[in-house]
């Protein structure tokens, strides 16, 4: 039988695709009729900005909004809930006051990665600390050079994403200020779907999806396998992780089934809880300038869609695919 | 066509014409949909962006004037480092075959070394202020001026260093009166590269976290997916480099009356 | 003392891994206030022994000795006239001709006299602050001649002055040489390929032979010159059609034209 | 100039030099002038070079990393040179095209290559396009100038020779500028391939899922910094090897031209 | 039919936003086989003329017509022979030779046929595929001229061929010139700065003055040498020796002399 192709964007070492080599290993794209090329990118921006070569794939959630607006991508499903996971670092000798008393780093220079999740993170934490924008210096980096600053010294605040985090962490021995969780801010990693492609080709990017969902039912439910290949896979992506960082990658992000994303999607008379996550994220890119002012917010029913979600729940065959459980197979 | 066509004068004219054709052609492109505005911007967003940098909000912590000042400020100063450590090293690769066979074959290595592989052991060794910065722009733009300096010297005439010698000329007053002028002309060369590397290099060194200058507008223009703020970027870069070698093509002349015909 | 002797002398240089000789068993000497010049094929040692005798090259075997002192090293008090002139581009007229007497630490106002002085000699006033670039091949050769008369030199090493001149200014040039000379007689060695020139100017002329470089003879002009009184005419053209001149000059040249025909066959 | 020396002696010096660098290095590592993750002995790094040579890191080996960049390397390069060349041979001789590209050059040639990062990702996506282009910006300039250069200052008599005896117009160009201006145009080809290497490996630091750029900002983020040097060291010995294949060439050709 | 015919040719250049006369009302012809020199001191315009015959300069007022056409590009009929050679070092010396004979379309054995022939002449056997620098001087130029007759020029252009090379080797080079002009007579202009050898190898020698270049006068030397009977010796220095040499080369000179007096009063 001819497999149908399916060209994913994605990037090395993240927790959010560490589903694809699941269903690689277990061969489950071409039990639904797949064959997925999966190309690898460092960051967000490059890929969104690459979006042309590839159809499906995992983008976090301010990158989403980005291509949203510009390149016509639009979030089918989200990978998971990352707030624990973006955060603010401290390091040095004064990092327990910094911990103690939030305040306190005040008139500081924080150093983030511009217009990506861990800078919103940082951002709500401050207005957690009850800090204004005009209270520290934001300075930009990329992630590499704030953990190579952070554990030399040269910065004592930082915003950092997993598996930067543990990086820090345990390398360097910096400790953890305060998580996007902590300041209350949702910030999932999301799905997406170049738009026309997903218009030509719905069944091919249900059939995607559901894969997806079962690599994650099947990682939540095996933690001893998931461990193992959770190493390899970060290993390829030049990442050395410990047991307690990968379990804490686990406990650190939910994941959400194919009932609960449905849920999470769909619109009543009001937004439903992704729009109003994705607004809250389009505001906060408005504010740091990365979508201009004479660009419009980007409206969530213009990319958020459950359409290819409901077209899993409608097919039996891929709903109980999806449903790693209800299916039986698997393991 | 034999000594017209290898005759260059005339050409301002002629580039100027040169750069309103491709304007032009960049307008009615856009206009008529041969460009694609995703993929290249158009000149309406090209003039926004640019208004938005000089004039309106700014972009990436400030306006077009404060970016290219501290720019123009580490510009000079890894040019400064650069030249400083570089001329004197090539003249003295060019002049002692025994520092030449000591310092080359480690200069050999280190040179391929692109500017951005620097960064991890700037950060760790300089930190993140201005230092780290000019490390990187030293890195890359003493190589031109060391090289330059360095076959300035050897090709001096042999006759002029014999008749130097004739002369009685030797030590301090012959570096001074001799070797120095006699490649200078080379030494210039390298150097006006070492300067154009430096601009090159300003965007590996202002992913050191910097607060303001034209490497960050790319840098932060390339996360927000901002084509037309990058072309601003760039050509502010490209003129902030035509302005600086003219600048360094009147101290050229200066320093080298003997060249200047009549 | 500023007579310049060579006593046996020979070099040879490596190529490819070979030694080959270049210059064997050369004597001759230049007596003080002698003008010698060297014709010989090309690339017969013409130029090294100049060389030699300045101090830029050394020898192999015997020895080169001016003044009664072997050569060591290249020093002003035998000014050397390149066939390329080797000017300092970046420095005018008046400070190429100053830049010797420096390291002879002259007094500054004695200094100003002898570049003064020799500025006019070699009629280049009004010149003084122009680059070399800006003078005719003559006027830069004038230059390089000043430069070294300056000096007050012993000895003065020629290797082919006039070889980059177009005809005419060579004969004035010439003639300029000797008037210079008859005033104020210095010991020179005057390399040249042109055979006029040497019988011209030179007392008297050493021919060479082509490789090895080997003395052939060595041909006794002034008494000749004395001779006939070729002292009288003041312009090189009245001189060359005299016959005495012509028979010197066919002479030389018949020495020359063997090396030719020996390498043809 | 200074005396020339044996080759024992050339031998010698480069050796004490080499010697000193890494004098330098153990010192500084010994008195800890920077923390042993950062300033790593020398030791360290060839042990970790040798390791990287059997145990993948990011996926690949050392080797199939130098390889991923050297791939791209020659696209690039090929590229560079295939239109570099011509076009600066052709501006060296019909006076209208240079005025046309001359002062677009001008300008572009401030711009660093890395800068072209987003509009690679943008024209080309994941494609082997992207890093092409951006090698090609860095490698093209000097091959063009180069050619540029070397064609309008062949001697004025080659070319009326070539007139004289009947040539025109594009025999002109490759019977006369090319092979006049050959040394030229291999000097160029010769930064021109230092330039595009450094460039590839610049983009790779921020664009790419192999080679050895990438290695080293993977490295770098897991404060790896062995591995980092390796890869500075693996950059350095290729650029090594890149000048000294086409300097040999250059040499070998002005040799054949007796000079 | 190959005569040059310059006629009231006038030029000037354009330097530092002024005109400049370079050559002022030049008329003059060569003959059909005839060999006519050109001398005048440096900078009267020699090349200049040479240039406009060859096509590779043009004339500002007048007109240079050769074989009755006038001249306005160059081609291979009026081959030309440059001062410093101008050889292609990338091209062997049979690729040298044959370069011209491709743009002229001979067919190949008819080609390979005359460049074997010109090899022989010039005596260049077995250094068919050496490169230029593997050449001495006098070989190099032996295979520019090589280059230039292979062609069958109907007019040969010689700008100072042989300015470049040592006495000797000149002579040699004289020698064979006027021995194959002897065997296949040419219609040949011949720009030089040595007034012998004009003199030995011109049936006319057209001497010019200094700036702007205008024409002193036409000395006929064919008649004298036909009257005297130079054809009998075969070397150079043997019709050097001869008086009516001398005088013929010493009024040349006078009126060359002249030139520089003029300019240094
Ligand atoms: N440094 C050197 N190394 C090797 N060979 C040399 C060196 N200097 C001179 N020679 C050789 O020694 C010989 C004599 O050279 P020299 O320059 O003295 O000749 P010359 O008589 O001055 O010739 P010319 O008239 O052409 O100037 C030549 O064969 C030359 O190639
Ligand atoms: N392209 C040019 N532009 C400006 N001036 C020129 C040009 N070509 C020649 N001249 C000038 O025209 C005059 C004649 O030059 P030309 O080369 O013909 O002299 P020449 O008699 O051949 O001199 P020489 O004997 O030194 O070769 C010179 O003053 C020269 O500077
Ligand atoms: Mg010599
Ligand atoms: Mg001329």
């Amino acid at each position: 039988k001819d497999l149908q192709e399916v060209r994913i964007g994605s990037q090395p070492a993240l927790f959010s695709t560490l589903p694809f080599l699941v269903a690689e290993e277990k061969g489950w794209w071409k039990d639904v009729g797949l064959k997925v090329t999966i190309t690898n990118f460092p960051a967000g921006a490059p890929q969104i900005a690459a979006s042309r070569s590839w159809d499906v794939g995992i983008v976090g959630s301010v990158p989403a909004v980005l291509g949203a607006a510009r390149f016509g991508l639009h979030t089918i499903a989200l990978a998971e809930d990352q707030s624990a996971v973006n955060a603010l670092y401290v390091h040095g000798p004064d990092s327990d006051n910094y911990i103690r008393d939030p305040a306190t780093i005040k008139g500081k220079t924080i150093y983030l990665t511009g217009n990506s999740t861990g800078d919103l993170a940082a951002r709500y934490c401050l207005k957690k600390f009850g800090l204004t924008k005009d209270d520290t210096t934001i300075r930009s980096m990329d992630q590499a050079q704030i953990v190579s600053a952070m554990s030399s010294g040269s910065v004592e605040i930082g915003a950092l994403w997993a598996p930067n985090t543990y990086t820090v962490e345990e390398k360097a021995g910096a400790k953890l200020l305060c998580s996007g969780k902590d300041a209350g801010v949702l910030i999932p990693g999301n799905v997406v779907v170049r738009a026309e492609w997903g218009n030509a080709h719905p069944h091919r990017v249900a059939a995607f999806l559901a894969v997806y969902l079962r690599a994650q039912r099947w990682l939540e439910a095996n933690r001893k396998d998931a461990l193992v290949l959770m190493k390899k896979y970060y290993a390829a992506g030049g990442v050395t992780i410990s047991e307690a960082a990968m379990n804490k990658e686990f406990d650190r992000r939910p994941t959400f089934n194919l009932v609960q994303q449905l849920a999470l999607f769909s619109r009543g008379s009001q937004p439903s809880r992704v729009d109003t996550i994705m607004n809250i994220i389009a505001s906060f890119s408005k504010e740091v300038g990365s979508l201009r002012a004479d660009e419009p917010l980007p409206d969530p029913k213009s990319y958020i869609t459950d359409k290819y979600l409901k077209l899993v729940n409608g097919d039996p065959k891929l709903k109980s695919f999806a449903d790693l459980n209800g299916s039986g197979k698997g393991q | 066509m034999t000594m017209a066509a290898r005759d260059r004068s005339g050409r301002t004219q002629v580039g100027i014409a040169v750069v309103f054709t491709v304007v032009g052609s960049w307008y009615l492109g856009s206009k008529y949909g041969l460009i694609n505005p995703q993929l290249f911007p158009t000149p309406e967003q090209f003039i926004a962006a640019g208004r938005q940098l000089a004039l309106g909000e700014g972009y990436a912590g400030g306006l077009l004037l404060q970016h290219v000042l501290q720019s123009v400020k580490l510009i000079l100063l890894g040019f400064f480092a650069a030249t400083v450590i570089g001329v004197p090293l090539g003249l003295w690769m060019g002049w002692s075959r025994k520092a030449e066979a000591l310092v080359g074959p480690v200069f050999l290595l280190i040179r391929p070394i692109p500017a951005l592989a620097w960064i991890p052991l700037a950060i760790v060794w300089l930190g993140l202020g201005d230092a780290a910065k000019i490390m990187i722009l030293l890195l890359a733009a003493f190589v031109p001026s060391v090289i330059n300096s360095f076959t300035g010297v050897r090709n001096i005439p042999q006759a002029i260093i014999e008749a130097s010698q004739m002369l009685g000329i030797r030590g301090w007053l012959l570096v001074k009166e001799v070797i120095v002028p006699g490649a200078l002309p080379s030494i210039f060369t390298g150097v006006r590269l070492s300067l154009q590397v430096c601009l090159t290099a300003l965007v590996a060194a202002e992913l050191l976290g910097a607060p303001l200058g034209l490497g960050k507008i790319l840098y932060q223009a390339g996360l927000d997916i901002y084509p037309a703020m990058i072309l601003a970027g760039m050509v502010t870069v490209a003129i902030v480099g035509f302005a600086l070698t003219a600048v360094f093509d009147y101290v050229e002349r200066l320093s080298m009356p003997w060249r200047t015909r009549n | 003392m500023s007579n310049i002797v060579f006593s046996n002398v020979s070099r040879s240089f490596r190529r490819e891994g070979k030694n080959f000789l270049a210059l064997d068993d050369i004597t001759f000497s230049v007596q003080e206030k002698e003008f010698v010049a060297v014709v010989g094929p090309s690339g017969c040692g013409k130029t090294t022994c100049l060389r030699m005798a300045a101090g830029l090259e050394f020898v192999s075997n015997g020895s080169v000795a001016v003044g009664g002192k072997e050569v060591k090293a290249p020093g002003p008090e035998r000014a050397v006239v390149f066939q390329q002139f080797a000017l300092f581009p970046w420095k005018t007229v008046s400070e190429n001709i100053r830049f010797g007497l420096r390291s002879l630490r002259v007094p500054r106002n004695e200094a100003e006299d002898r570049i003064r002085c020799n500025i006019r000699l070699m009629g280049l006033e009004g010149y003084e602050s122009a680059y070399p670039h800006q003078l005719s091949g003559g006027m830069q050769q004038r230059v390089a001649i000043a430069r070294a008369y300056v000096l007050n030199p012993t000895v003065l090493l020629m290797d082919e002055p006039f070889g980059a001149l177009d005809a005419q200014t060579r004969t004035v040039m010439q003639e300029e040489l000797l008037r210079v000379g008859r005033a104020n007689p210095r010991t020179v060695m005057f390399i040249t390929h042109a055979v006029e020139e040497a019988v011209y100017l030179a007392d008297r002329v050493v021919v060479m032979t082509r490789r090895p470089g080997r003395i052939r003879e060595i041909i006794n002009i002034k008494s000749i010159r004395d001779a006939e009184g070729w002292q009288q005419y003041e312009r090189i053209e009245d001189v060359m059609d005299l016959e005495s001149f012509v028979h010197l000059r066919t002479q030389i040249w018949r020495l020359l034209r063997e090396q030719n025909e020996r390498v043809a066959n | 100039m200074g005396e020339r020396l044996t080759k024992a002696q050339t031998i010698g010096f480069s050796i004490t030099g080499m010697l000193f660098f890494f004098g330098i290095w153990v010192f500084a590592a010994w008195v800890k002038l920077a923390p042993r993750e950062f300033l790593p002995f020398p030791w360290d790094v060839v042990g970790e070079g040798l390791k990287l040579l059997i145990i993948p890191f990011s996926g690949l080996t050392l080797q199939d990393h130098l390889a991923a960049s050297i791939g791209r390397f020659m696209s690039g390069f090929f590229l560079a040179a295939a239109v570099g060349v011509p076009l600066g041979l052709l501006m060296g001789w019909y006076r209208w095209l240079d005025n046309i590209m001359t002062p677009l050059f001008d300008g572009l040639r401030f711009i660093a290559p890395i800068a072209w990062v987003p509009f690679a990702a943008l024209w080309f996506g994941a494609g082997i396009g992207g890093p092409t282009l951006i090698i090609f910006a860095g490698a093209f300039p000097p091959c063009l100038i180069n050619a540029y250069r070397g064609s309008l200052f062949v001697e004025q008599t080659f070319i009326e020779a070539a007139q004289v005896y009947g040539a025109s117009g594009i025999r002109i160009v490759y019977e006369v500028l090319l092979p006049a201006s050959l040394p030229s145009i291999i000097a160029g080809l010769r930064v021109g391939a230092g330039a595009g290497w450094q460039s590839l490996i610049g983009a790779e630091l921020i664009a790419a899922n192999s080679g050895i750029g990438l290695m080293m900002v993977r490295a770098q983020a897991a404060l790896d910094t062995p591995i980092v040097m390796v890869g500075m060291i693996a950059t350095g010995i290729f650029g090594v090897l890149i000048d000294f294949g086409l300097g040999g060439i250059e040499g070998w050709l002005n040799r054949n031209r007796g000079r």
